[in-house]
């Protein structure tokens, strides 16, 4: 057991930084520190090709794909060096990190050959299409339908909290393919191209005023009967898959941006003498201790992520996290006062930490809500009985 | 022991409920949130048709006489529809006039606030420049101030009425988190203020008249979030049942209503305490207020929290509550600041 | 809505407090400020009888049988200021509080002259039977059997957490008078002499080395056929009517207790420097809020006393005080540091506030866990779906 | 990238848990807490059948070698079964005199202590009367002191080594909450106290090895306090469903699982931090203790709550997991104060 990384690896970090800091402080200088999933999409399109060019999108994928195999340690490295040297929000994170592997792992050869190339450099841009207005925690309860009429899948139906749908080519859709089925059972995976007249997208505006999430509206939408991945009714074993891929290895980077938030709380704290208060003393030693547990209990988590054993500190890595960054915004308004609930100019449009403090109170509720968390938590990894569902 | 409502303040809240529900909706506090913040018809309804602008003030200035409590009964139902108005300044330059201002000052604006033809706010100015009755300086985060014709400033020493069309007072709006309540800075270039005949008795009453405002704001909003919430969770269902009928969902609404309560008994602990000038008053208003805001915001989280991502969209009214409710938290002193004076004042001087 | 109280009540108050300060203050000055419930225990059935004789010993009953008909507010005044008087526990409260007021609602003409002129004289001390091992927070899952032999009912089981057990006179029993019925049903309420070789009590020693509580085993253990309150089978409705006269006039006494521990703690804090500690300020400030909202709520919930209505503060009552009583014990130890963790004497005996801090746990779990609690305030206060039954 | 054991200590980690599992049993502790704390037998098996008490100390004097990792993963297992064991005396007291002490001070105590022979305490002595080398005051709250043959005693000026049977040191045992480790006041009157010769390394050493030994065992105890909370929760029915089907107890449960993971988290960090001479250590330390302390509190509270009536029993081993937790909480600096150490690390001077 040891807390740092080899010489290799410490090696594979400085080439990493070398290269990001040299394109981020020249050619991309633009968009470094980029904040959000809005801004400057066709800039951060060109910074996916930029990467792709050098072998950097996809490190983890296989050579013959753009990747470099690269190990989970290095996975590790190049999101903590992307996040240090301020590399804007991956414009097609859903791409390379959701879809690609699944086609990767689940695809066909013919599959892997259409799509691989264009998530890889950042061409093709994918959203996910799983939640729906009635299918919020209750994932299976998709009511979105898709049938085959000749040699297209006509699909019908509305997801919600599809991110970054507005700029996205394609979406992976989880659609109910046999009338009459019900919860997992009877679910098709579709590849679906978003430039078509049955597609409709609409932005979701959230309480910080801003919108990173949208409904989108399938009307007779159509793709190829090949769109599939796996068979047809077989989508949930698919989507399920899919959802595991979320290994964690973007932790690491993730925790750079909570690092810079905590020291921003911090400067203010300076700034306006709460630092010598005792109260927000404590309130940020917790704050600092949380964090750098979250470092440490990803770096066991990704120690062991190739053993089969149900993981404590994977399991309650998600709610950590949320639940810590929920309190950080709390922290930070009490820390900035009054000043901290005025936006900087005439819009509805908020500096870094109230941002943070508005748009974290959704980290406890996307990507399972804190009560689901504890539920999978106390199942699986405590054994205690299923919570009952009430239609079975 | 009659720590209840008597039938004539159970009459005055079943009528601002009701007046309030019918009136402040979501669509008309959402249009007064894309102007200054304050919904005039609702305001003036409230002052003319109502009548309810004058609790607590003087009838002999166009008040409706009454006290603290009525004005919490008021208070509790106008937040519980976070309504867009400038409530808070009745609670807290009016009372500062009708307690520490001349006979002149008092007939000048008392039956204008009452009346809604002038909207008055406060602010404390500790820290700025103060000589003589002159005052210079930018006096912050002044709620409703950029909707005010007249406020009324405080400091250690003094307590000033300042007319917003005074030579040598601008006032800067700001787009803020809280649109139902914005905040404004309001600058003084060597103003010429007016004092108030007693600074003290003005001070209090501001004091006392904001944090039992602000706390039963925060009681109403709180069990108006609570309620909202119960009704979705009957509504919706997950997983084949009704939210409602998960456990960890019903004890965290039963751990809101167990605050809420103790809420309630502190905005009333507080008004009747300052309504009989109890020796209580001053530990009741900053329990109250630290206590109530915390409720609020622990309530309004939940809200969002329990409807799951709907709850953190525009659309849905939870951002409202949620918003009054962090705006509260640090108005007019924040918790522990209040808590700080609690233990002052049970324990001694300050740490 | 005013804080206080009238004048008339005022003045009944000065003569309460008259009284028992004479009386601590003189002939019964040696069991004044008396913690605990087991010590000196014939000496405070003296003071049972003391009361009695002065028509102070159940005040809210009606003149005939012991009392004066008083008013809640009376009963208020009475329990603040017998405790602000020093007055012990009172040894006969289960007798006073729950046996006493049932049997006059439901009881016969012959049981009430039977048993209530020694309730209200403190002659004979009661305890309660409801809980058993496996009826805990399941109070309805009782086992104890009973069967009509002749003129006598035999009872067969074990009850647990039966306090003053140890020395009380008589026991109030609910147990199964059906064969085969469940639940709630086919219960009967029975009240039997503890003082027959059928009944055997052991002290339950709890983690603060002290017992209190203790296991009440009936081994063919008797009482005559009428020592039944209602009818067989209806032992139910009897006891939720038991629980329900619990009205909490003796709240606002308790809360005195509250306060001296409060009291103490800031003495403490004083004492050792930790007064100037602004985080325990902080913590301190918190306690006296909950103390004082604890006392307007109470005084809110008797103010409706008679109202029908489902009272907010009445149901949230018992979570309120039982958590700030925790987190006062848990404030408690932090202020005095290690020299809390250290006995007095040799033996494993406790000064008021560790005692507190270690028997205050017990207070979120016996007469309805927080659990329980939160589940009664969602579903009769806030109207939410029941919890469902395993068993039906 | 390893921050996870290596084969040997998954090993050591077996070994250690099934030790103190078969042998640490309640009886075994009850029978110890009765006397002085400390289950003799139990300790000299660990000591020279299980050999594990030199792990951490240099094996040129007796020790195994390995480092705090090692020492963490048993003070782990044995906290996990709330062991009468003088631990926490060869975290503080030997790793002081190993790094801080004379080679002659090493040969004279290190082998003793790790066969068992002796059993050592240790304490900071900040405002007692230090004369040269002449010590004159009353040690307080000292571990296991009535049983201790050494005490280490430190304070911003040195460190030294008093022998229990030195003249003019006295102890007085107490009555304590935990019975598993009493503590004990030692009353030096004018002793001749032996200087160790680098007191700044022996302080380090003391700290640290406290620190890490009183986390990990804290951590050892939350988890046991879990599973055997989860054991009951499937066994325990009422209203005819087992308890731990009931959602709110599951989430509790779930709650005290997230904690647990990052006390885990922290302990290894600070044990890996300090073997490998990290930046970082002194910010993992009191990380460590403030968090695992307090993890453990909430994991023990749980624990009876969750137990309902027996858990607050004598005969239920609950109270002895919620009494060392206690205990924990205060030893060697409590919560706050650590934090405190962690807020002027990270921001500069203390408040």
């Amino acid at each position: 057991m040891k807390l740092g990384f080899s010489q290799a690896e410490e090696q594979f970090r400085a080439e990493c930084a070398a290269w990001l800091q040299s394109q981020l402080n020249g050619d991309f200088a633009d968009i470094k520190g980029l904040p959000g999933m809005n801004s400057m999409i066709e800039r951060r399109k060109d910074w996916e090709q930029r990467l792709a060019e050098n072998r950097w999108s996809v490190i983890g994928w296989p050579e013959e794909w753009g990747g470099r195999n690269a190990t989970i340690a290095q996975q590790v490295i190049f999101a903590e060096e992307y996040a240090r040297a301020g590399g804007p929000n991956r414009a097609n994170h859903i791409g390379v990190e959701l879809a690609g592997p699944t086609i990767l792992a689940f695809g066909t050869e013919e599959q892997k050959a259409k799509f691989l190339p264009g998530i890889a450099n950042g061409t093709q841009i994918w959203c996910q299409g799983y939640s729906e207005p009635n299918a919020g925690s209750d994932l299976a309860n998709v009511r979105t339908k898709a049938r085959l009429e000749g040699d297209e899948w006509v699909v019908n139906g509305q997801k919600v909290w599809t991110s970054l749908a507005h700029y996205s080519d394609w979406i992976f859709v989880v659609a109910r393919s046999e009338e009459g089925s019900k919860g997992p059972k009877g679910l098709t995976f579709l590849m679906m191209d978003m430039h078509q007249p049955g597609v409709e997208v609409r932005p979701i505006e959230q309480i910080n005023g801003d919108a990173e999430f949208n409904e989108t509206f399938f009307e007779d939408a159509r793709c190829p009967a090949d769109s599939l991945i796996g068979t047809p009714g077989d989508g949930w074993r698919v989507a399920m898959g899919l959802l595991a891929f979320e290994r964690g290895v973007s932790t690491l980077g993730q925790q750079m941006g909570f690092r810079n938030e905590l020291d921003a709380i911090i400067a203010a704290a300076k700034t306006n003498g709460l630092d010598k208060d005792a109260v927000i003393r404590q309130r940020i030693a917790k704050a600092e201790i949380g964090l750098r547990l979250m470092r440490y209990g990803a770096l066991r988590m990704l120690s062991h992520a190739d053993s089969a054993q149900i993981d404590g500190a994977a399991l309650t890595y998600k709610i950590q996290w949320a639940t810590w960054r929920r309190d950080l915004g709390e922290l930070a308004m009490d820390v900035l006062g009054q000043a901290g609930e005025i936006a900087e100019g005439d819009a509805y449009e908020w500096s870094a930490l109230p941002n943070m403090f508005l748009f974290g109170r959704s980290d406890t509720i996307y990507g399972g809500t804190n009560q689901i968390q504890r539920n999978i938590i106390a199942e699986r990894g405590l054994g205690l009985p299923r919570e009952p569902r009430g239609d079975k | 022991m009659e720590f209840a409502f008597t039938d004539e303040q159970v009459m005055i809240a079943e009528t601002v409920q009701a007046f309030f529900k019918d009136n402040a909706t979501s669509e008309r506090t959402r249009a007064a949130m894309k102007a200054d913040g304050i919904d005039r018809e609702l305001w003036a309804s409230f002052c003319t048709e109502l009548g309810l602008a004058g609790v607590g003030l003087p009838e002999d200035f166009g008040g409706a006489g009454l006290g603290m409590v009525e004005f919490a009964i008021i208070a509790e139902a106008a937040g519980a529809q976070v309504a867009a108005l400038p409530l808070l300044g009745l609670a807290t330059a009016a009372q500062a006039i009708a307690a520490g201002g001349s006979e002149e000052q008092k007939a000048e604006w008392l039956p204008k606030l009452v009346s809604g033809e002038a909207i008055a706010a406060a602010q404390s100015i500790y820290g700025l420049s103060v000589s003589g009755n002159t005052l210079t300086g930018d006096v912050q985060f002044v709620p409703h101030g950029a909707s005010a014709d007249v406020f009324v400033l405080i400091n250690a020493d003094g307590a000033w009425i300042v007319r917003k069309d005074a030579p040598g007072v601008s006032v800067t709006t700001h787009t803020t988190m809280d649109q139902t309540r914005p905040l404004a800075t309001v600058s003084l270039a060597g103003v010429a203020a007016e004092p108030l005949a007693d600074a003290g008795a003005a001070r209090d009453a501001l004091h006392n008249g904001a944090w039992i405002c602000l706390s039963a704001e925060a009681l109403g909003g709180a069990q108006e979030a609570l309620n909202r919430t119960v009704a979705y969770s009957l509504e919706r269902v997950q997983f084949g049942r009704q939210i409602g009928s998960y456990q960890a969902y019903k004890h965290r609404l039963a751990d809101m209503l167990v605050d809420i309560e103790q809420a309630r008994s502190a905005v009333y602990w507080a008004a009747c305490a300052v309504d009989e000038g109890s020796d209580e008053a001053r530990l009741a208003v900053h329990s109250a207020k630290s206590f109530c805001a915390d409720t609020y915001f622990m309530c309004a989280g939940n809200m969002i929290q329990l409807h799951g991502g709907i709850g953190f969209t525009w659309e849905h009214d939870a951002h409202l509550f949620f918003k009054r409710a962090r705006s509260i938290l640090s108005m007019y002193g924040n918790g522990d600041w209040h808590r700080e004076q609690v233990a002052a004042l049970i324990m001694g001087e300050a740490a």
